[in-house]
């Protein structure tokens, strides 16, 4: 095992460095998103699976696919994008003996740090059976730690808003106008592949309460669904905005704060949940949290604040 | 039979490594683009080798995954999006 | 027995994941080279998927195995088609200077 | 730790040091995109070797943390996209002008 993490670690260095020193844009593009996946499989060696899901679906996945559209915008604008000068040579040695230097003391660093094994992750693995659901990372997102996961969600909307001020949106024409040389096979595809892709962003979603998975995940690949529908032209962003999608896109925020505000009589705490409840609380709050993530991740996907059936 | 399933494991990985090569090759794009597809079938066979060494059926489930957003990113290789209607 | 037909099934695999590998690095064109990715590849999956399946205990994850080489041959074989066909229509060299 | 390198210790460290690089050394936006990411799959990947090197089971707060870290990330990387394909309309736009 040690031989296939040492060259996995190696094929992620390389990687690493082809990404940022390759000359051709499209490449860096590439070698980003072969990347994401060399390091969602390092994950799953380390005992994160849940992460290697995320890493996977948002990271390389969601990510990559949107890095490639933009890339066809940016190729599409011609080789000036008022870009400054290359950097002087003094500039890349220092840059180069800099982040030498962090590098060399970052791994003495790793190498010599003792880990205090008194820590908050002992408690929360203690503290499982309050938690109503089996899943470590699950319950600290959505119990213990609730109130980062709430702020969380608040920034992705953040994101998304600020993404919809910019009015910049990813247009993907139908399929039959892209001049002709669009295959029969990626409507089958399409076809094919929405709803299974919908029933494993559903399954991931309930799994998280005992296995690897969960709402972030699961959210991802339910965008991952929305995703592959307007890459299909079966779905394209819109100015106007549906009063029902912009209900779906809060249900998350609202629904976790509801609960937590509506309980605090009871238990005296914003966002402690009673005890014989925890399980059904958990999974309504992960359901809701998914829709939301996973239409605001699509909409990221498509730089709009609304969603059209057919674009025109 | 955990040592040779991690051993295939180590296989995959040292094709994978040198299928990588391809890509830094070139010459064209549709070469380029295959090393993610490339990654990914690659990578769900090592998750599917090492979720029976490592006794967690869990990674078929990350392997599934990677199944899809491989397909995904070929189909957003060959649709051309525009930023302006 | 099992073990043996498992380790039998993966290795055959291995095979074809590495013809697919010299496939991709020798042969002379873009095209060719899908084909050697994608047929090798996915054959070799298969191969790899039955041996692991063989091992598997209960017959949840033996469909799941199955499910995930399924669409994994669905989505490169449709994946490697529409490169193929972009790589017709479009100009898939890079221009010299991006 | 142990004196012993750990491959995934090292990785760590060369993706913070070449994000770091390219971060510094690449002019186009989209190019400091991807070496800010690579930066922090860096820092990502430290936090799940700690909890990794605990004893006992993984810790799950490490995990938590980094789990919420990819999805901002990843929306801010968002927000950066459409930021640059701003930049590209805004320059468009002013083209047309000057050509009228």
């Amino acid at each position: 095992m040690m031989v296939f993490d040492s060259l996995l670690a190696l094929i992620i260095a390389a990687l690493a460095w082809r990404c940022v020193t390759v000359r051709d844009l499209f490449q860096a593009i590439v070698t980003f998103i072969v990347l994401g996946l060399m390091l969602a499989l390092s994950w799953t060696r380390l005992d994160a699976p849940d992460l290697a899901l995320a890493e996977a679906g948002i990271g390389a996945g969601l990510l990559g696919v949107l890095l490639l559209s933009t890339w066809r915008v940016v190729r599409d604008a011609g080789p000036d994008q008022g870009e400054g000068p290359p950097p002087s040579p003094w500039v890349r040695t220092a840059a180069a003996v800099g982040s030498i230097a962090l590098g060399t003391a970052f791994a003495v660093v790793l190498h010599t740090v003792e880990v205090d094994s008194d820590r908050a992750g002992g408690l929360a693995l203690e503290s499982l059976g309050e938690a109503g659901v089996e899943q470590p990372v699950t319950a600290v997102l959505l119990n213990f730690r609730s109130y980062d996961t709430l702020l969380e969600l608040g920034v992705l909307l953040m994101a998304l808003i600020g993404a919809v001020l910019l009015r910049s949106p990813l247009i993907h024409r139908p399929a039959a106008e892209d001049t002709g040389t669009e295959s029969p096979l990626l409507p089958v595809l399409v076809t094919v592949f929405t709803p299974l892709v919908l029933l494993m962003g559903t399954f991931l979603v309930w799994a998280g309460a005992h296995s690897p998975g969960g709402a972030f995940q699961g959210g991802a690949v339910l965008a991952g669904a929305g995703v592959m529908l307007v890459l299909g032209g079966r779905l394209g962003g819109d100015a106007q905005v549906s009063l029902l999608l912009r209900a779906l896109l809060i249900l998350g925020v609202s629904v976790f704060t509801v609960i937590g505000l509506l309980l605090m009589p009871l238990e005296g705490a914003f966002m402690a949940y009673p005890e014989g409840l925890v399980y059904p609380l958990m999974v309504t709050i992960e359901f809701s949290l998914a829709l939301s993530i996973g239409l605001t991740l699509l909409l990221l996907f498509t730089g709009t604040n609304g969603l059209r059936g057919a674009p025109a | 039979m955990t040592a040779f399933l991690t051993l295939a494991a180590l296989v995959l990985l040292l094709l994978f490594a040198l299928g990588l090569v391809r890509m830094a090759l070139g010459p064209t794009r549709a070469d380029r683009i295959q090393a993610v597809q490339l990654s990914g079938t690659t990578t769900v066979g090592i998750l599917l080798l090492l979720s029976e060494a490592l006794a967690m059926p869990a990674l078929v489930h990350v392997a599934l995954v990677f199944v899809l957003f491989a397909a995904l990113i070929a189909v957003a290789f060959v649709r051309h999006p525009r930023s302006q209607e | 027995m099992t073990h043996w037909m498992a380790a039998l099934l993966i290795t055959a695999g291995l095979v074809f994941f590495l013809a697919g590998t010299v496939g991709l690095l020798r042969f002379p064109d873009a095209f060719t080279r899908l084909h050697a990715l994608t047929k090798a590849d996915n054959t070799g999956l298969g191969l790899l998927a039955a041996g692991v399946a063989v091992l598997a205990l209960t017959w949840q994850l033996v469909l799941l195995i199955a499910l995930t080489w399924l669409l994994a041959a669905m989505a490169s074989s449709i994946a490697c088609h529409l490169v193929a066909r972009h790589g017709l229509h479009h100009d898939n060299h890079e221009e010299t200077r991006e | 730790m142990s004196i012993m390198p750990e491959p995934f210790a090292l990785a760590a460290a060369a993706l913070i040091a070449v994000g770091f690089y390219g971060f510094i050394t690449q002019q186009h936006p989209l190019r400091r995109l991807l070496a800010i990411n690579i930066f922090g799959n860096g820092v990502f990947m430290t936090l799940i070797l700690v909890a990794y090197w605990l004893p006992g089971d993984a810790d799950p707060v490490p995990h938590a943390m980094v789990l919420t870290g990819i999805v901002i990330a990843v929306s801010a990387t968002a927000f950066g996209l459409a930021l640059i394909r701003r930049r590209i309309l805004d320059a468009n736009r002013k083209q047309d002008h000057g050509d009228d």
